[in-house]
């Protein structure tokens, strides 16, 4: 059974620096997200959302001090978390958004699916959620071929997860022994669907990796350190040679599957519990403050200056022009 | 009589087919409790009980195969694909499974799937959520396609495609659930058979020839041209498969000018098979080239502000029949 | 961890009839693959063909005394082994390779996939391997929703076992609780491919089913009174409305993938050892001897009754016509 | 000229290309130590290794799903599908995602894969091992589709293919392996660039458009109508997507008379884009019907009896010719 990740985590191993940098990163992502919904009501903004907020903890933690602009990142289709946390520049995120020509696509527009940033590592993501898994293990393959010592880290929801191509992609990342990382965003629904109700698992949904003899866990992942530390392990392991890594991170949406969902078919008490308890942020910045670490003060400014790069981001995003229509011909082919 | 939109239409249907007999079974994903993302299967879960209305795991191909094999033991599956888009990730079991098993395995059981599926763009949805790709399936033997219009056509082959004893691809435009049309009251059952076009408009000077959202274009530019005296027949095959040739042909025997329009690509599209069947059959008939207007082919790009350079416009239409009439 | 399943068997709880019976459906099975293979040399087969010798006790053991018509069986691609151990008469098998309307597809020919015969729960098979995950699940839903108590067995190779849409029909079967049995014929060969060197895995391929909760085992497959009894439990199981089962049972080759294929690849030491220490038929058969159940001219009486009812069905398939052209335009459509 | 088999012409042309650079990776099911079901692989696990040449599970939306991972990241993977059926199991794969992920990215990066699969049917392999499912990816914005007809052709397309920083999906009948044919010695390097057809056969009366096995019965068939003095011309498009629409147009403007021959079935197959561009673009050049024969709308029986029944045959071609003519 995959075990749940516990680990006495002492806060003086953590620069401040390293700290604060957790908390202004997930910072930066919760308000990329409200200012991303708000320019939604404005009405600027192309497509659907789904928010990631209540889950800043998870991307942080599992990216900010473990991977290197070369390591490969698959994200997932819930706000632009990974993206953010691997130093997507914002006003491109924007850009995607309000389609123009500062986004990564150049005008095309992307949502939250099919931005990329090859600079960063940052290699797409599919429409089809879960079918990067098969794509994953093909960079993961790459970089085992050419000696690179990149991790390749996949993230994908509880429902992602009960996609077909898992159980391809399982298989080639043990069989072929692979650096590659995957990281169920475990939030407990899949739009409307609860995941003990969609799945069948033994106990945990880490458990399907045990089957292919693939390290393993389950984790808090509104946790910013926990995940930091279960990340680091695995990402070390990869590094070694010793292959891929199962981690099912518990995390829950603070908000509808997309803008405008109702929300109402999840317990409102056990909302109201994550929202209020569970916060990754708020919890985070508590314990700096009992620890002695920060004060409040000083979260302040961080806040005040993520909100500055933020209004900026948008601004720059906003006075991009957007594309004409020569645009759609432009790409296609290399 | 009563106007309802395309989405009440479709949940009529459905209402009235599961309540037939208790063979038939709606399962996908989020359309139990949820009533869909597109709100079609609202309150079959509640009338129907959660073994024949059930939510799935996000697992296409499963969605597909299972259909097949609850078909062949008796059962009259109608699952759902979120997008029709994800036919892609199910497209063995719709293309070589649905179509083929019956036949393949000497032609003793039966395949009464229904698979519905919404298609085309519809608001920044992106590459992967707005593709039309019924086309495809034309080259699919063994399963029929039907592609409704109107509030109209969706019910009554909704209803035929339940109740017919052969695979059924069911694809409704997302644009058109809203659009509003006459609907006979539910106590007048009616069904409409497959493989029977409908003239939309008649006219004499050029037929057009379109499916889905792009009648509902086509007749509004048919509308505008009418002004101009020019006299425009639109026709909806409302089925690619059985494909209604005669009514085509004879229209295009009568105008000698056609354009086709529908929103997949147009390299490929249906509009590729019905111009050849046309240029095999009717060519002396033509005064002038068969005109195709479909999307561009390149990927959907997401943002709005793009979106209407891929789907097809009143303008291209206008344009394309005056074109047509200069020959 | 799967465990391998183990029974110590009375032989006094079988009837002499019934272990006659497993003989003599194991012996028709390879009397009807080795005329085959004759009728293939002498060029009246169409397409190739997946010789079954070696795995009768398999087929037998799980199928003759467990299932009724009324269970839904999808085979698998090696020999007609399921298919004759459920029932299907060999003159309809023999015609879907001779393609005579004899054939179950009346003419339009089969070879192992596509023949199909409702009337004994044989729902075909898919030319993707793999492929009937989805539709077996289907089938056992179906009998779940109609109170049927019907079983459905889905059989597949090892190989097969890696394709992607396992890992979906897992998941149903173990979400719905449904009344399937998947049975892994483990031949350690996909073709060309040893298993270990295709699947990663903790220890068995069975594990995979592990991470489900499924129920699980690995077992001799070449023994055929213990696959009698391991089946028996896991329809038992299903009936009793207590969900699928996972049994990968171990068995080898012992001619080639296909008709002609060298065989080169395997070790020469091991597939000896598999044809003359671990042959189902040989090894059953002196069982018998040895416990004084049957004496060898019982054995020779029945050797005799199936190379009789062989050749009477090779002689009505093959005396029955061809079809014409016509033939392939009929039954597209119901 | 030396004549060696087009299987031949393959291998050298994998070999050459594998040894151009280490970022050639072939993978697929037995394509390693055993050297591929169809003998194409053989010697290259031996020559590159088992890390560059490797056998996969049994898991083809994973083998080319890993492939666009490959591409993306610095490799120019050449996977291969056992059976060009198999196109409908990872068919999301090829249709959007090899097709798609460098345009709704953005258009940075690049997806140089190669995509072999053998297609055809060639002796009772049934319904799910003998198609010819090419057509459906004219309809794919970004892949591009190479169908050789002959060794020449497919050992300068392959190559070609490689080298190019697209997705190519690669095509191979597998009843053409074993037919020779002239192709240069290995130290004479060529290329054929994607997108140029060949004219096989001049000729002034018909135009016969044919792609793979059928390019062959074509050639056959017009042997057989020179004798009564009908002088056919015979094009191979060799690549359907990019389409070398100039050259196909020419020969109609010059012939009339249009006859498209393919494997794949008639409805929806690669004849019916051809035929529609050509009744959009050249319709006044047309003497006579467009002709279109393609396999029966079946799926494929797998007696070897019945075959013939569906593979066109130079019969069907002469006659279709004579029917051309008598407009
Ligand atoms: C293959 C596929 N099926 C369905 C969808 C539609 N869809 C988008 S997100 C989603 C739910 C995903 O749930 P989960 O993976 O748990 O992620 P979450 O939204 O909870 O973060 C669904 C069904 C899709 N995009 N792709
Ligand atoms: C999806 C799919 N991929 C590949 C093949 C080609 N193929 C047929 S049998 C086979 C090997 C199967 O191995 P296994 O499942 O272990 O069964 P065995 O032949 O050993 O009995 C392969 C690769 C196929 N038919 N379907
Ligand atoms: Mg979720
Ligand atoms: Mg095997």
């Amino acid at each position: 059974m995959a075990e749940v990740y516990q680990k006495d985590i002492q806060l003086d191993d953590y620069s401040k620096e390293d700290l604060v940098t957790f908390y202004r990163e997930m910072v930066k992502i919760r308000k990329f997200d409200e200012n991303l919904i708000r320019l939604m009501h404005e009405g600027k903004v192309s497509g659907f959302y789904h928010s990631g907020i209540g889950s800043e903890g998870l991307s942080v933690g599992s990216i900010v001090k473990n991977l290197r602009d070369e390591d490969y990142l698959y994200y997932n289709h819930r706000g632009c978390n990974q993206k953010i946390a691997k130093g997507v520049p914002l006003s491109k995120l924007y850009g995607d958004f309000l389609g123009t020509v500062e986004g990564t696509t150049r005008g095309l527009g992307a949502g939250i699916v099919h931005s990329a940033d090859t600079s960063r590592g940052v290699l797409g993501q599919a429409g089809t959620i879960g079918s990067q898994f098969n794509i994953a293990v093909g960079s993961a393959y790459s970089a085992k071929l050419q000696n690179t010592n990149r991790v390749t880290v996949v993230y994908f929801g509880d429902g992602a997860a009960s996609r077909e191509p898992l159980h391809g992609s399982l298989n080639w990342a043990g069989l072929y022994n692979l650096p590659i990382i995957y990281i169920c965003e475990n939030n407990e629904y899949a739009i409307s669907s609860r995941w003990d109700e969609t799945h069948s698992v033994r106990e945990h949904i880490a458990d399907w990796a045990w089957g292919y003899g693939i390290s393993n866990c389950v984790v808090d992942g509104n946790d910013v350190l926990l995940m930091n530390e279960v990340t680091k392990e695995a990402v070390d392991r990869a590094k070694r040679g010793e292959g891929p890594t199962f981690i099912e991170a518990k995390t829950f949406r603070h908000r509808g599957h997309f803008e405008g969902d109702t929300y109402d078919y999840v317990d409102q008490e056990e909302l109201k519990d994550w929202k209020e308890n569970r916060d990754p942020i708020k919890n985070f910045k508590n314990l700096l403050l009992e620890n002695n670490i920060c004060v409040e003060n000083e979260f302040t400014r961080v806040d005040e200056e993520v909100d500055q790069e933020i209004l900026e981001a948008i601004a720059k995003a906003e006075s991009s022009p957007m594309p004409d229509e020569k645009r759609i011909y432009e790409g296609l082919f290399a | 009589m009563r106007k309802i939109t395309m989405r009440e239409a479709i949940i009529e249907g459905l209402h009235e087919e599961m309540e037939r007999d208790d063979q038939k079974v709606l399962f996908g994903e989020d359309v139990g409790k949820f009533g869909g993302i597109n709100a079609i299967t609202r309150g079959l879960y509640e009338r129907f009980g959660g073994e024949r209305v059930f939510d799935t795991p996000i697992a296409e191909s499963t969605i597909v195969g299972a259909a097949l094999g609850m078909a062949i033991t008796g059962l009259r599956p109608i699952p759902e694909l979120q997008f029709g888009d994800f036919v892609g990730i199910a497209f063995d079991e719709v293309f070589n499974k649905l179509g083929k098993w019956r036949y393949m395995h000497g032609g003793t059981m039966e395949v009464p799937v229904t698979l519905r599926a919404p298609i085309g763009m519809a608001g920044g949805a992106g590459p992967e959520h707005s593709q039309s790709p019924q086309a495809l399936f034309m080259h699919a033997p063994g399963v029929h396609i039907a592609i409704p219009s109107t509030p109209y056509d969706a019910k009554g082959l909704l209803k035929t495609a339940i109740r017919d004893n052969n695979a059924v691809l069911f694809f409704e435009h997302k644009l058109l659930y809203d659009t509003k049309g006459e609907v006979p009251e539910a106590e007048d059952e009616y069904l409409i058979p497959l493989g029977q076009a409908d003239v939309k408009r008649e006219g004499s000077d050029v037929t057009i020839i379109a499916t889905a959202l792009q009648v509902q274009t086509s007749l509004q530019a048919a509308e505008k041209l009418a002004n101009e005296g020019i006299d425009v027949e639109v026709i909806d095959p409302r089925t690619l498969a059985p494909l209604d040739k005669e009514t085509l042909l004879s229209s295009v025997q009568k105008t000698g000018r056609v354009l086709i329009v529908h929103e997949e690509s147009k390299t490929g599209g249906s509009g590729a098979e019905i111009a050849a069947q046309i240029s095999e059959e009717a060519l002396f008939d033509l005064e002038a080239p068969v005109k195709r207007i479909g999307s561009p082919d390149v990927p959907i790009a997401q943002s709005l502000h793009l979106e209407p350079y891929y789907r097809p416009s009143e303008k291209q239409i206008t344009d394309a029949v005056h074109e047509l009439l200069e020959y």
